[in-house]
């Protein structure tokens, strides 16, 4: 079977072949939009046009043919017009606006979640975990759905403050949105790595192994002609082992999970800002991890019952202080929430004014 | 040949509301072998706690360095349908729409040759699929790029841009956010196909502050619709608010950053000089409020992840850059020329925020014939120990 | 004459010494106090028993004529007691109400300036300058007489927003409280040390010497046997030469001052603050630097006429934003005021919200 | 002798309000050929713009290796007077009390031995004596130590303690400043005058958040009073300020940075579990309210100038400790245990605030037994490297 030709440097295709006429008709016309249910949003432009807009939920983790099912709806309700979000949701485009009830009717019928606009939780941000990634230290996908089964009323039908964003990492590289999320969890070693002499020396260049260190744990070791780790220096960040494998960072045993919290992108109210750490570390419990669901769950509900409205999860804390909540989630505060890496004196209190 | 393997730990990650990804890979695996090892693969981490996943090594298409990630199975004996399992990044289109037809295609192609996993879409943006075989590249690309469809960017090049839905569906859009995206997809293929950049370079475009494509966070260049001038206000539909059950007193004006602003109870007064266009007002009465009318973006520089000292948000740069001709020329100029002065300058595996914090701001600025202005600072140095240049002596 | 015999370890006097009897009898139990006039104030005890202060500005640097001269009228009024505040004033403490006009009366007739008390500026805490260091790249006394020449109404008379503390140093060890002022000066050099080999060879420790340099600017120089600088990496800090004295750092012509402003150190309202560079130089100008005393003046004008009551310069400039501070008082904004150094990454702005 | 030099420059400063230095050289100069060069050195410095003393060498009392700061002019034949130019560091009493009798015995014996001229208070706390011969030293502190007159620090030595006024006068101290300050001076009085630390170590003691004597900035050790329990109000007095033109709710309520007061037009109420004991609204209405009864310090630590690496503010160690004792047991082993972690790690020239940047604050408080606590952070870390010692996985 012969190949068509190939052709290199031509780029995406331009997006204009994928807009539906009413949004070529309006683009950059828009005069406002109103959310109609926790699912349902429309658009309505300059000229009086309206755009519905139905969200789906996503496992991102899609087969081709769920693919081709929504396909499917998007040729029956949409003209064939579809599009994904920045959080890997589904959003049909109807432009009729009498398709609208019953595209979510089949929906439903169909099982697919609708929800995730407005202030709730969409989608979770993540990354490969064990499904593809050498890298990864827990599961991304896995603990999405675990999470998910647990808060999934937020994406379909309850409020919160504002919109929480959630993302889960694999590990300290963080392919996804972790450090500036509501409520995130990344995956995290706890043991220096063990090195495995001879393929290092086959296997890895040294000057470059031990200038990837970036707290400077790592020597050469001229007896075995690779080298060796400073145990006390090693804050197990795995970048020794992103650049000489037979570094070996993986330790099933030790390995878990950190959850981060009150990170935030927009610069709406309150500058962005990076999320910090809430609870240092749970082991690796799949199927479920159980306790890392419990503890976001704790998380926000205490975020839900107290913070303001359109106040985001780090919003409500910087608001209340850092010290309030540890005390009304009854997190345990350890030695590892006191930065000792780059942000140290910035994050050490400066006042004698604190909430005991 | 599916259903090869037992997967109870697997099997309870298929209970739940949420939409399952295990039912996902079952889906595929009912005609798709490497899809069924792979789920294999999955239960043994699960039941294990560790991957067993090799580092990649380095594959692709002819001509091109990237867009394709290397994937090795550890037990290639147990799970032969995942001996090879690499990815190939498709770039999708700005603002990721789509037709039917042309997702079919793309689905088509993808079962012929892949394990009929995908991720729509990957944290940078592209369209991923997940998992094929060495062999199957070249016609993989022959098949995709004949249709319109190129690789994305991977390893130390430019990463595929990407964007918000912008001026497509949304009110706030204050850049053709998709427009750009395409734009610089287009002009930097050389660079998103062959890499020869220190490291990673990463360009995202939000329409406004609220900066749905987390630019301001990931992204070497955040581009940032904003405005200048007055936010526009519609009384009327003030006070409809008020009538509807908003507090506008405490959910506006007390939540505005710079109280700017005051409301009497019937109608909203913004001293617009004071504003620091964080869009929340207009986020919540977009009705009501809407922002002013010259148009332009912030640019920022520098957020990327954690590794390996510490995770950055971007910075500005340039407060306001007008980008509404059709060839974005200041733009694309800029671009290069902020990329020109990184590549010039990092040592590999340096990502333009480490860089600008080892040699400061200054020559950045210099590169780029920016000047120096406050909004670029949260606030002025702390201690007295700065430089001097002769060219300040000449001043 | 022979000496009395000398002891050791002994420490100082203890307090209780000096102690006026109505303080013995309430201390620790006073109940609130008055300010009466910029420079009087009353301290009233829970016994009823007041205490009577008055405020006298000082030079600091003191005659013991002069010392003397205050004896005089501690003893007239005071019964002989008398403090000094942790900012250099003399503070006469008066127990007999009816003493307290008629001292005041005799401080004004012999010009002594009375006042610093309340929302105003007090005295200025400072350094030894030319009049004693060896480090001081300008003089600290004379700066300071320049400006409250200028200034002494807001000591004696006029109210501000809240305290409006100054400080100068006269190098950037900082031997007082630049760092956390609402307004100073401090002395930086702008060029880089020059080099005498020979005394280098023979006075300095060659290690101890490039270890001092916080950028790593210094290197051996086998040849010279002294060192040698890289010219892009020093920032004149000058702690080469404070280790090293042939390492000269001083350049009269270069050499000048910086204004820092916005600093902070009670923890009221908002955290304490460190003084951030409000104009990164002025040439040396003595005998009264007048652009310096211009330009300090420039900027507690736009505060007094911005700022809100109880509003320190510090919590005012957070307030409007910095950019507003640039604006608002004409200041030039330069390439210095960048951080380059340790506070870079929290310095730089991570926000799409700023004014313009 | 005196009036030996023309000094126009100086002159000029004798001129205007503000009581002037000049004039005070100038009475000491007219009996003291010292205080006569001093002039004429100084007015060489404001015509050239430089100084001319020189390092100091090691010079001091027998048995003392702090307290005097040796200083040499560099031109000593064209100021012979200052050509040794010594100072000479008294120990202030706590608070910088005095009575004009001791005063005047201290100025007497320095008219004999020294230039007249004094820093009445230098900024570390002490009365400084400037300027005076090595020769002299060994007098200087017969006469002063047999009055009970001792030296205070210099070098690498503990430094001369300072404290606010404290409970002599003032209603906020919520501990006996004066009192613990002497406490310290006197219990360190053999690490105060002979150097044996790493580097300098400063003590200041503030009785309240305002912090009068700038501990949190200027020490290595910052011990700061506060409370535990509410607010004591006297809604009496609160109605008389809001009487007599005070705004409450603009002035108070709105500036309460954690927003736990209300008032209501007539009385004012403190959610006590929230207030961070700021001191605000206790500083402005001092008749109306007072700290709560369980009075104490807070203890931080580390603050310095910038040199070399940026200057610190002292960071929360212990947020809470009882120092109502008379002998202050506990603050002073939590003293002890401080400076001996900092001795047993420090570098020379390393202050304990740069000690705790390199080791951490763990170190620190498994030294002195302290466990982690919210309130020693502004916020925790946000990057996920963090270490694990075995005691952690012991739990
Ligand atoms: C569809 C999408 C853009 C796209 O190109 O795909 C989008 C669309 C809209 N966003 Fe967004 N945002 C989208 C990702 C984001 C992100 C990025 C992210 O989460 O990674 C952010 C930044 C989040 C953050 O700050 O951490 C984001 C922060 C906002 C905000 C600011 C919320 C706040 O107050 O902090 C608004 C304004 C609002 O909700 O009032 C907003 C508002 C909107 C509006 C109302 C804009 C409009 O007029 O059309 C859109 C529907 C709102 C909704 O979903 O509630 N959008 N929005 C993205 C949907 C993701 C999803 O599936 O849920
Ligand atoms: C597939 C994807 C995660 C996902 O599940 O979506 C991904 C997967 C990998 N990332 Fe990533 N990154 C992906 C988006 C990101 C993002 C998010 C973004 O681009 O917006 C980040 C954070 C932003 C940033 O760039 O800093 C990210 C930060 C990293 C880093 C840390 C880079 C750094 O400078 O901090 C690494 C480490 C490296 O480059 O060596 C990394 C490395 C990797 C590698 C190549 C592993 C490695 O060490 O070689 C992963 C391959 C996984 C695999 O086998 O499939 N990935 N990576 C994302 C790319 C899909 C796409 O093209 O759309
Ligand atoms: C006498 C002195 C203490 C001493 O032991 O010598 C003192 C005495 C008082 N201070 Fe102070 N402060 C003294 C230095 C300080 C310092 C330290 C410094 O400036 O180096 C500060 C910290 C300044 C800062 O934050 O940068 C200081 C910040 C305060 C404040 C907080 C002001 C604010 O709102 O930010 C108050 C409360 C107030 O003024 O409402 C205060 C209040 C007071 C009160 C009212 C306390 C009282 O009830 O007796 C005293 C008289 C007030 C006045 O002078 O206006 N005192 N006060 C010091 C006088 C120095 C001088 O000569 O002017
Ligand atoms: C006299 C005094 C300034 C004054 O005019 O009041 C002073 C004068 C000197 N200081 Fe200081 N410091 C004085 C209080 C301070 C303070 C303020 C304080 O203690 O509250 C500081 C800032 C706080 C701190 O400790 O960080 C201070 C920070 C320095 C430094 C920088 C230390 C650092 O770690 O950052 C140096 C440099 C050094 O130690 O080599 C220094 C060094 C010096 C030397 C010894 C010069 C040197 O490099 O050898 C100065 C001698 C001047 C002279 O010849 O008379 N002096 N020095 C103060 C001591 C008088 C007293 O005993 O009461
Ligand atoms: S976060 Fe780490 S483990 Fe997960 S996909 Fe990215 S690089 Fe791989
Ligand atoms: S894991 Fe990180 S800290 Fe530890 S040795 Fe490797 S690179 Fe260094
Ligand atoms: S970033 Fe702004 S313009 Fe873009 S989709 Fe979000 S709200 Fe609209
Ligand atoms: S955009 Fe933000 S800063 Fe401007 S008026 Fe609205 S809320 Fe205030
Ligand atoms: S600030 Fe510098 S020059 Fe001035 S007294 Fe202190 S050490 Fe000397
Ligand atoms: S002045 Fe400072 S930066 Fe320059 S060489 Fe000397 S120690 Fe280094
Ligand atoms: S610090 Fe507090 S207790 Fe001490 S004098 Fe100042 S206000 Fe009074
Ligand atoms: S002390 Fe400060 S925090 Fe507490 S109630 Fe008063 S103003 Fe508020």
């Amino acid at each position: 079977m012969s190949l068509p030709e190939r052709q290199t440097d031509v780029g995406p295709p331009h997006y204009e072949k994928f807009l539906p006429p009413v949004i070529k008709k309006n683009y950059g016309k828009w005069k406002y939009h109103e959310v109609l249910t926790p699912g349902t949003m429309v658009h309505v432009a300059e000229s009086g046009d309206e755009l519905y807009t139905v969200r789906v939920a996503s496992p991102r983790l899609l087969s081709t043919e769920t693919i081709r099912e929504v396909c499917d709806l998007a040729e029956k309700y949409c003209d064939g017009y579809l599009r994904f979000t920045t959080r890997n949701n589904i959003e049909l485009l109807v432009s009729d606006k009498s398709k609208l009830d019953p595209l979510v009717a089949e929906l439903k019928e169909k099982k697919y979640m609708i929800g995730g606009i407005g202030p709730r939780i969409s989608n979770v941000i993540h990354t490969q975990g064990w499904v593809h990634c050498h890298g990864a230290c827990t599961d991304a996908s896995g603990l999405v759905k675990a999470v998910m089964d647990e808060l999934h009323e937020y994406f379909t039908t309850k409020e919160l403050p504002n919109k929480v964003r959630l993302a889960v990492a694999c590990c300290v590289n963080m392919c996804g949105a972790v450090h500036v999320s509501d409520i995130a969890i990344v995956a995290v070693h706890r043991k220096v790595p063990v090195i495995d002499d001879v393929n290092v020396g086959k296997q890895c260049e040294i000057p470059t192994t031990i200038a990837s260190c970036p707290t400077s744990a790592i020597r050469p070791n001229p007896k075995t002609k690779s080298v060796s780790i400073n145990d006390d220096k090693c804050m197990y960040c795995g970048n020794c082992f992103t650049v000489c494998p037979p570094i070996n960072i993986h330790n099933p045993e030790e390995d878990g999970v950190a959850i981060v919290v009150g990170g935030k992108i927009g610069s709406l109210r309150t500058d962005p800002k990076f999320s910090k750490l809430a609870i240092p570390f749970f082991y690796n419990e799949p199927p479920r991890w159980p306790k890392v669901v419990d503890a976001i769950k704790n998380i926000l509900n205490v975020y839900a019952a107290n913070a303001r409205k359109h106040e985001r999860v780090g919003e409500w804390i910087e608001r209340v202080g850092w010290e309030e909540f540890f005390k009304l989630t009854g997190i345990e505060f350890t030695f590892q929430h006191i930065d000792d890496f780059t942000f140290m004196r910035d994050t050490l209190r400066t006042s004698a004014a604190f909430k005991y | 040949m599916a259903g090869k393997y037992k997967t109870p730990m697997l099997d309870e990650l298929e209970k739940g509301e949420w939409p399952s990804f295990i039912t996902e890979i079952k889906k595929a695996a009912k005609n798709n072998q490497m899809a069924d090892d792979e789920l294999g693969q999955l239960e043994k981490s699960f039941q294990t706690k560790r991957g067993y996943w090799k580092h990649g090594g380095i594959v692709g298409v002819l001509g091109y360095g990237s867009g394709v990630i290397g994937r090795y199975h550890s037990l290639p004996e147990e799970f032969p349908g995942v001996a090879q399992f690499h990815t190939y990044r498709i770039n999708q289109p700005s603002g990721f729409f789509y037709t039917a037809a042309a997702l079919r295609e793309i689905m088509d192609i993808w079962d012929k040759y892949g394990s009929g996993l995908t991720n729509l879409h990957g944290s940078t943006g592209d369209l991923v699929l997940l998992g094929t075989t060495t062999e199957n590249l070249e016609a993989l690309f022959a098949e995709y790029s004949s249709r319109g469809w190129d690789l994305g960017g991977s390893g130390s090049a430019m990463r595929t841009p990407s964007c918000c839905v912008g001026q497509a569906r949304c009110e706030w859009a204050n850049i053709d956010a998709m427009a750009i995206c395409n734009h610089m997809t287009q002009h930097f293929q050389d660079e998103l196909h062959r890499p020869a950049f220190p490291y990673k370079f990463k360009i995202k475009v939000s329409g406004c502050a609220c900066d749905c494509v987390a630019a301001i966070a990931r992204a070497d260049l955040s581009i940032i619709g904003t405005w200048k001038g007055d936010i526009q206000i519609d009384q009327a539909e003030v006070k409809k608010y008020a009538g509807s059950g908003m507090d506008i007193q405490k959910e506006i004006v007390e939540m505005c950053p710079t109280a700017c602003m005051s409301f009497d109870g019937s109608s909203l007064t913004i001293n617009n000089e004071q504003c620091s266009r964080c869009m929340h007002c207009i986020a919540k009465m977009t009705k009501a409020l809407r922002p002013g009318k010259e148009k332009g973006a912030s640019i920022l520089v520098g957020s990327k992840a954690p590794i390996v000292v510490g995770s950055l948000i971007s910075w500005v740069l340039v407060p306001f850059i007008k980008a509404d001709d059709d060839d974005f020329a200041a733009l694309t100029e800029l671009t290069e020329n902020i990329i020109e002065w990184w590549d010039d300058n990092a040592k590999p595996r340096e990502r333009l925020g480490e860089l600008i914090e080892v040699k400061g701001m200054r020559p950045l600025l210099e590169a780029i014939g920016m000047p120096p202005v406050p909004q670029q600072v949260k606030e002025p140095r702390k201690d007295p120990f700065f430089f001097w240049s002769e060219d300040d002596f000449a001043k």
